[in-house]
């Protein structure tokens, strides 16, 4: 039996911004199992990013939660318990959670280091707040942890500040960081999209090594397909502050259901894929300031029915894993077949697969 | 160790914080204090003054503004003081004898006055000063005066010409001083009263040099007080009683603290507090205190007038000066703004600065000239315009930039335009330095400007406006007036007291029918005394105030 | 599963039939619908502050030119026996405030007074502001200075866009030798106080309106070249710069088309900030003597000048005071409001 | 760094240098003598004129000038303090004012800081409004009006404090004045700390910072506060100057011995040398304010710090 570590229900958030109200995120579950990947998919502005910062308790002033619970199950005093992160206030969550029990990469590591400060000091802290670590201590473990982030030369680069360093290695210094405290839960807010595809690759093998290493369960937020077929085991697909598809990696890759991830899988660049036939899915998401009526993707999609302009599509199941939130799947849908592109793919990547599995 | 850096920054700011707490739960706790401070002062005697300027300087010869004089007398002791008449009466003078011709003086000087430093005060104390006064190196502003005084020699010294030694005054023993005239002076005696004349220790000087007068020791007295606390520009000035002055049994006082408080408002919340017990009011606040059993008018020798620029177009014309000098109201400069004693002047020669031969003020028994007529200056106006040909009129009037200069200079203009059609007054203010300069250079079309008197007679103000006075910024020039003038300095009629004097009213009103300068007004002083205090005078000559027999109970 | 789905659909007409791209628009009505100037309006609109700031502003320009008009009074009218006059105001008075009556604290006690009652035909006369002590009309005045300190405000806000904002630009873009000429020339200028600088011009000019303006615009916008020059260094090394760098832009371009929107709150703020200072500086002179000449008055002026009867006649600084306050803290809510409009930080979700 | 500060040192000197020259040459455009004085003849200015040596040429006025200044002698006074070396009355004066201005800057930035950091962390509530009102009032207020406000209400009525400067009074007699003098610092600082800490706040490493589970106070002061302060301190300059503004008038109601006013009057009266004196110390001040402020960004600031070690050695 897989030990569930985070469980989101009908998480809902608004932001006030000066254009409005913005319904970031509407209703989101999400479950996360102990040693386990799992992914969130979308276009920027879905509310993948800020789904996380929920969990972290780290939403800017401007956002409220309007609804949800987000059940995180946790050693606390040889105890374990499981507790909705959302009773918490900042201040716990500071003192019982952030750093300790969940970490966070972010997404730019030029921006997310704190300039004034040297990055030794910066991956101490953590320990030094949560635990008390002497200093002597926490410097030898930051040591550890920089070697551990294949940071060449450890000890010097401990008195350097960010602007010394490259983007790569800023990255493995904020890995470090994340961390520095033993958590359980490490959540990667696209923590290669700023980067070089040579490090790209690079960065990712190292957080799927210390995956395996120290058995941390890890959450992935990517706009990127290709990544979450490297390093995630489940896939959540959103859309519009709502997850429209969730599976398993086989399931999204090899049997998707909603039109929104057959266009993401379109628009993923392979070997064998003419370039002119990449195709990018038409218009941009729904501006969340506006009231949503019906289903948000409806303008972009090629395969939408006349009931998306009026209902909301929920989840349907398809599976016990796999489920997606589009009418097609409904009993009354109509009858339609994969974009034959798409098709062609798909049967290419199971080949692909195979091809490993057999090597 | 930046760390370190940042830790202390915020340790000395909440050491702020804390300090700023601790002061003030210490000042609730030491509400009481300053109360039983104000008791104890009482019982020692310290009359608390305040001053709206620094002393400019504590140098006699020097010196040339009435807060450094009023400082200074306290301390020093000339040969003559002026009494609450504003007669001179001896001070360090035992005798004088005047020689026949009034040409001579001989003093004969007291002698147990002596100097702070125990040195007695000597007939050289006086030869030295005088001779300093009038050395061209010393730079003293008030040098003319000695010219004034007429001593023999004395102009010549002025302009470098002679050497200070051949000025007319020679110590003929310790305690006798005598002074050689060039031409009789009457108001001599009076003038011996005024601090440029003040005795100075010679050897004191050697041994302090260009420092004195920068702290209490470099300062010497041989008068009421000596100082116990003085810094150049100082804002507060302590001075002690001095045990050792001659007159020490009559000083009641056991010190003076001078307080520089410039602001007239402040300085009113501080007397209300019991922190000051002498203050000037001014304009607005006369209304809240003029009932008040401690309030006092006094009247100063100050007189306010525009001078013209009669070598500006326009004002060349007598009937166009007139027309300006009539046309305002110098009642209400006086009762609306002013508020503080200042009287309408229809003169030149200020009221109660000089008695003549009758031993009646000059104002008594003389006329007065250009008083305001609206009528009169319309009539004025159109003479003028038909004379030069020329309807309108726009003159610039320089003020400087004091609260009183600039509010009548505003009824000046205010009042000028609504009487005199086609007369526009445009207000230039400045510094009172850059005004003067302005002015001596004739850069200038109008100018409310002062005069303060020096000595106690007429000629005081009237040789200002001989032709190429030296303070003649208008260039008015009347031939009969200037021979006048001279005949009463130096000439025939200077030997003749009363024709004098009859000639003297002959040149105010020569003056004033061509209005070569228009009076506005007589400053007055308003003054908040403590009712627990009395014994001092005001004069309106030279010496403003006298703390020597001032009494605080 | 399914139960609850038919019921949602048996609610509406559930037609499962598909619509055909070709009668989808693809509408990108998301960010375009209005343009940017349009949505930041929208957006300062929203602010409450920037909008009572705006029309406070609005109201006293208006009041500033219309006010001398209707009072009744010329601004520099002396009227013989109506030097301070307390407040009286038609309708209020009747309430028993702003009747024209006045408590002088006098050292021998309270004395209330009604010059209003002891005049002449004062029954018909009303200063809603009271008068000063020269008998003008402080209602009259009190707006004539404002357009003062309102001309001075533009003075101030144009000097700081146009000398200051490019100075610094310059400066910190180009670096090197001409940051550094240019740097050690505003050491050198903002070295010597402002204080001797303004006086010393003005004594050398002598004072009048187009002195003040010449002594605000050489010393009122070094302030903003410093902030401005603070900001383009931040900016100049960011990425989106080198890579329009890269593009080939032109520096011209590149400091007002990338940088400049960039660093444009922060410059607002100074800018706005730069108006109290301008007007201050305005109030300075007027206090040591050399502000505007009389009888003319702005806002710093009559502060100066009413500041002598504070502890007489309380309500004569009241009126000046809580203009120019009102004008501050409306520039600062607008500015506050545009700031929020404008901050990408603040779009951040 | 050790190179780069004394570089810039260097360069201030040199900048005070031009300073004078242009101080210098901008007295001589100054109307009037200091020796107008109704009652001195022409001939008398001119002896007086020879006596202080005004009669050179302007090249030889200012290298004596110059050369006398580095011994410390600034010329005697004409007109204040009448033959009074300018350096006494320096000597006497500067310490009150120094000490009067540090009080303030200290007072008004902890205060500014305190209240900028709130408005901050409260962005938008009602405690960021009560910030900006004070702010406001703190700005739009001439200080004169706050001093005779204060000196009224703790001088007078309440008789908490001295309403005069008195030197045996010690801090007490800087309290109201300080408390005047350090409202527009306040409010400045306030102001500008609170849009600095706002965008501090929103910027990603802050959010990583947050994610690590560091305590609010730390939070706040060892990162946003040290990274806001990068920018905070360069209003230090600006605020330094509307000091010395203001403190000409403070000084002059509470009648503080201070070189403000000192200042008003020497304009007033001409007193060249005392402008001169004044204007180069007023100048000296702002100049080693800039300088500190620099060395104080390189201190703060890493990149800038490092950079400078690196370009310099």
């Amino acid at each position: 039996m897989k030990e569930k570590v985070l469980e989101v229900r009908d998480l809902a958030i608004t932001f006030n911004t000066s254009a409005g109200k913005v319904k970031a995120v509407r209703g989101v579950d999400l479950d996360l199992y102990k040693g386990e990947t799992v992914a969130i998919v979308g276009e920027s502005g879905s509310g993948k990013s800020v789904t996380t910062k929920a969990i972290m308790g780290i939403l800017s002033n401007n956002g409220t939660i309007d609804s949800g619970e987000i059940h995180y199950t946790f050693e606390k005093e040889g105890e374990e318990v499981t507790e909705n992160l959302l009773n918490f206030s900042k201040k716990q969550m500071r003192k019982t959670i952030n750093g300790k029990h969940i970490a966070m990469i972010f997404q730019d590591p030029m921006t997310s280091l704190d300039p004034t400060m040297s990055i030794g000091n910066q991956i101490i802290e953590g320990m030094r707040t949560h635990y008390k670590t002497k200093k002597k201590i926490a410097q030898a473990k930051a040591i550890k942890l920089l070697e551990l982030v294949g940071i060449t030369d450890p000890k010097s680069r401990m008195k350097n500040y960010p602007h010394q360093l490259s983007g790569g290695m800023r990255q493995r210094i904020v890995i470090a960081i994340a961390l520095a405290c033993d958590p359980d839960v490490l959540i990667c807010d696209e923590p290669t999209t700023a980067l070089d595809v040579t490090i790209q690759a690079k960065i990712l093998e190292l957080i799927q090594d210390i995956q395996k290493k120290i058995g941390i369960s890890v959450i992935y937020i990517t706009h990127d397909l290709g990544v979450v077929a490297k390093v995630a085991e489940y896939v959540n697909v959103m859309y519009a502050g709502k997850i429209v598809e969730k599976g398993t990696v086989d399931d999204i890759f090899y049997e998707p259901k909603h039109p929104y991830t057959w266009g993401l899988l379109l628009a993923m660049p392979d070997l064998e894929t003419n370039t002119e036939k990449l195709v990018s899915i038409p218009g941009n998401p729904p501006n969340m300031s506006h009231d949503i009526v019906g289903d948000p993707f409806y303008p972009r999609n090629k395969y939408a029915l006349h009931i998306d302009k009026e209902i909301e599509p929920p989840l349907i199941a398809v599976s016990e894993t796999h489920s997606a939130a589009t009418w097609l799947l409904s009993e009354h849908g109509p009858e339609y077949s994969l974009p034959t592109e798409l098709q062609a793919r798909i049967t290419r990547m199971k080949e692909e697969a195979k091809h490993y599995a057999a090597g | 160790m930046k760390k370190l850096n940042k830790k202390y920054l915020w340790l000395s700011g909440l050491a702020s914080v804390l300090l700023l707490g601790a002061c003030s739960s210490e000042s609730t706790d030491e509400v009481e204090e300053p109360v039983e401070a104000e008791g104890s002062e009482t019982d020692e005697q310290v009359l608390n003054v305040q001053l709206d300027v620094e002393v400019a300087s504590m140098d006699p010869q020097i010196a040339t503004d009435g807060t450094s004089f009023e400082v200074i007398a306290n301390i020093i002791e000339g040969l003559y003081q002026t009494d609450s008449d504003g007669k001179a009466i001896p001070a360090l003078v035992e005798s004088a004898e005047k020689g026949e011709d009034g040409l001579s003086y001989t003093f004969k000087l007291r002698e147990d006055a002596t100097w702070s430093n125990g040195d007695p005060v000597t007939a050289n104390d006086f030869v030295y000063a005088w001779r300093r006064l009038a050395d061209p190196d010393t730079g003293s502003e008030y040098s003319y005066i000695m010219g004034i005084a007429g001593l023999v020699n004395a102009n010549e010294v002025l302009d470098g010409e002679k050497a200070p030694e051949e000025l007319g005054v020679q110590a003929t023993d310790d305690y006798t001083l005598e002074v050689q005239l060039a031409n009789p002076v009457p108001y001599f005696e009076s003038l011996m009263s005024f601090i440029p004349f003040f005795p100075m220790n010679e050897d004191f000087m050697d041994e302090v040099g260009d420092s004195y007068g920068t702290s209490p020791d470099t300062l010497l007295s041989n008068g009421a007080f000596t100082v116990s606390s003085y810094e150049p520009a100082a804002t507060s000035i302590e001075l002690d009683k001095n045990e050792d002055y001659f007159d020490a049994d009559n000083v009641v006082l056991d010190g003076v603290d001078y307080q520089v408080i410039k602001d007239s408002q402040q300085a009113m919340l501080s007397y209300q507090n019991g922190e000051v017990d002498v203050v000037t009011l001014a304009g607005e606040q006369v209304d809240l205190f003029k009932d008040d059993p401690e309030f006092v008018n006094v009247q100063a020798g100050y007189l306010w007038y525009i001078s013209p620029n009669t070598l500006v177009e326009g004002l060349e014309n007598e009937n166009l000066r007139k027309a300006l000098a009539t046309s305002f109201d110098k009642q209400q400069i006086t009762d609306t703004i002013l508020k503080d004693g200042s009287v309408p002047a229809d003169y030149i020669i200020p009221d109660g600065l000089a008695v003549g031969p009758d031993g009646k003020d000059f104002r008594e028994t003389s006329d007065t000239y250009l008083e305001f007529d609206p009528e009169a200056a319309k009539e004025s106006l159109e003479a003028a315009k038909a004379e030069l040909g020329k309807d309108t009129f726009t003159f610039g009037l320089v003020v400087e930039d004091t609260e009183s200069a600039i509010n009548v200079s505003q009824v000046l203009k205010s009042q000028i335009e609504s009487n005199l059609d086609g007369v526009t007054i445009e207000i230039e203010q400045m510094p009172k330095k850059t005004r003067l300069e302005l002015m001596k250079q004739g850069d200038y079309d109008l100018g409310l400007t002062r005069w303060g008197p020096d000595y106690a007679d007429p000629m005081t103000y009237a040789d200002l406006w001989v032709t190429d006075g030296n303070n003649n910024d208008g260039s008015w020039s009347n031939a009969e007036y200037d021979e006048l003038i001279a005949s009463s300095i130096n000439g025939e009629l200077s030997l003749d007291n009363e024709a004098r004097w009859e000639a003297l009213k002959e040149t105010e009103s020569i003056l004033m029918n061509e209005a070569g300068v228009l009076p506005v007004y007589q400053k007055g002083n308003a003054v908040m005394m403590q009712d627990n205090v009395s014994g001092f005078d005001f004069h309106a000559v030279g010496l403003p105030r006298v703390y020597k027999f001032a009494v605080k109970e | 599963m399914d139960k609850p789905l038919n019921q949602i659909i048996q609610n509406k007409v559930a037609d499962f039939t598909f619509v055909g791209q070709k009668n989808i628009k693809v509408v990108d009505e998301v960010y375009e619908e209005d343009s940017y100037w349009k949505q930041l309006f929208k957006r300062i609109a929203k602010n409450k502050g920037s909008v009572f700031g705006f029309i406070m502003i609005t109201l006293i320009a208006f009041m500033a030119l219309l006010g001398p008009v209707i009072s009744g009074y010329d601004f520099d009218e002396q009227i013989a026996g109506h030097e301070s006059m307390a407040p009286r105001i038609p309708v209020l008075e009747n309430l028993g405030v702003f009747d024209g009556s006045e408590t002088l604290k006098t050292s021998t006690g309270e004395l209330v007074v009604n010059k209003y009652e002891t005049i002449e035909g004062g029954e018909e006369v009303y200063h809603w502001f009271g008068t000063d002590v020269l008998g003008r009309d402080l209602f009259t005045r009190t707006w004539i200075g404002t357009r003062i300190s309102l001309y001075i405000a533009l003075v101030a806000v144009i000097v700081d866009v146009f000398i200051g904002m490019s100075y610094g630009m310059i400066s910190g873009y180009y670096g090197g030798k001409v940051d550094n000429i240019m740097q050690r020339s505003v050491e050198v200028l903002n070295g010597i106080p402002n204080l001797v600088v303004v006086t010393l011009l003005i004594i050398v000019l002598k004072p009048g309106l187009m002195s003040i303006t010449l002594a605000i615009a050489i010393t009122g916008w070094i302030g903003m070249s410093r902030v401005s020059r603070a900001s383009m260094l931040k900016l100049k090394e960011s990425e989106y710069v080198l890579a329009a760098r890269t593009m080939g832009a032109k520096d011209i371009s590149i400091m007002y088309k990338d940088i400049l929107p960039n660093i444009f709150s922060q410059l607002l703020i100074m800018s706005m900030f730069s108006i109290p200072s301008a007007i201050f500086t305005e109030a300075f002179l007027a206090f040591v003597g050399i502000g505007i000449p009389v009888p003319m008055a702005s806002l710093g002026s009559l502060i100066s000048e009413n500041f002598k009867s504070l502890t007489t006649h309380f309500y004569m600084i009241v009126p000046p005071v809580l203009v120019l306050a009102l004008l501050m803290l409306s520039f600062n809510l607008l500015a506050d409001g545009l700031r929020d409009a404008l901050d990408p930080t603040m779009k951040e979700v | 760094m050790k190179k780069y500060i004394l570089k810039r040192i260097g360069m201030s000197v040199a900048t005070l240098l031009v300073i004078v020259l242009v101080l210098f040459i901008l007295m001589q455009l100054l109307p009037g003598s200091p020796f107008n004085d109704e009652r001195l003849s022409i001939e008398q200015q001119q002896v007086l004129m020879s006596k202080y040596g005004l009669d050179d040429s302007v090249p030889v006025q200012f290298f004596r000038y110059v050369k006398n200044m580095l011994t410390g002698d600034f010329g005697k006074s004409y007109t204040i303090s009448k033959n009074t070396d300018v350096s006494l009355l320096l000597q006497n004066r500067l310490p009150t004012s120094l000490l009067l201005g540090g009080l303030s800057i200290l007072l008004g930035s902890v205060a500014g800081l305190l209240l900028g950091v709130a408005a901050a962390l409260k962005h938008n509530s009602l405690l960021d409004s009560m910030a900006t009102f004070f702010s406001v009032i703190g700005v739009s207020i001439p200080s004169y009006v706050f001093a005779l406000g204060l000196s009224y209400l703790f001088g007078f009525q309440l008789s908490w404090l001295p309403m005069l400067y008195n030197a045996d009074d010690g801090l007490r007699a800087f309290a109201l004045p300080a408390v005047a003098l350090s409202m527009t610092v306040m409010a400045t600082v306030a102001r500008f700390t609170r849009t600095e800490m706002i965008e501090v706040l929103n910027s990603d490493y802050m959010q990583l910072v947050e994610s690590k589970g560091v305590s609010g106070i730390q939070l706040i002061f060892k990162h946003a506060l040290r990274n806001a302060s990068i920018s905070i301190i360069t209003i230090l300059g600006p605020l330094v100057v509307s000091l010395m503004t203001g403190s000409l008038v403070v000084e002059k109601i509470f009648s503080i011995p201070g070189i403000g006013q000192l200042m008003v009057q020497a304009i007033q009266s001409n007193d060249y040398n005392v402008i001169l004196a004044l204007a180069f110390v007023y100048s000296a001040l702002y100049i080693f304010v800039m300088l500190a402020v620099d060395i104080l960004y390189g201190v703060l600031d890493p990149r800038i710090r490092l950079a400078k070690e690196g370009a310099n050695g």
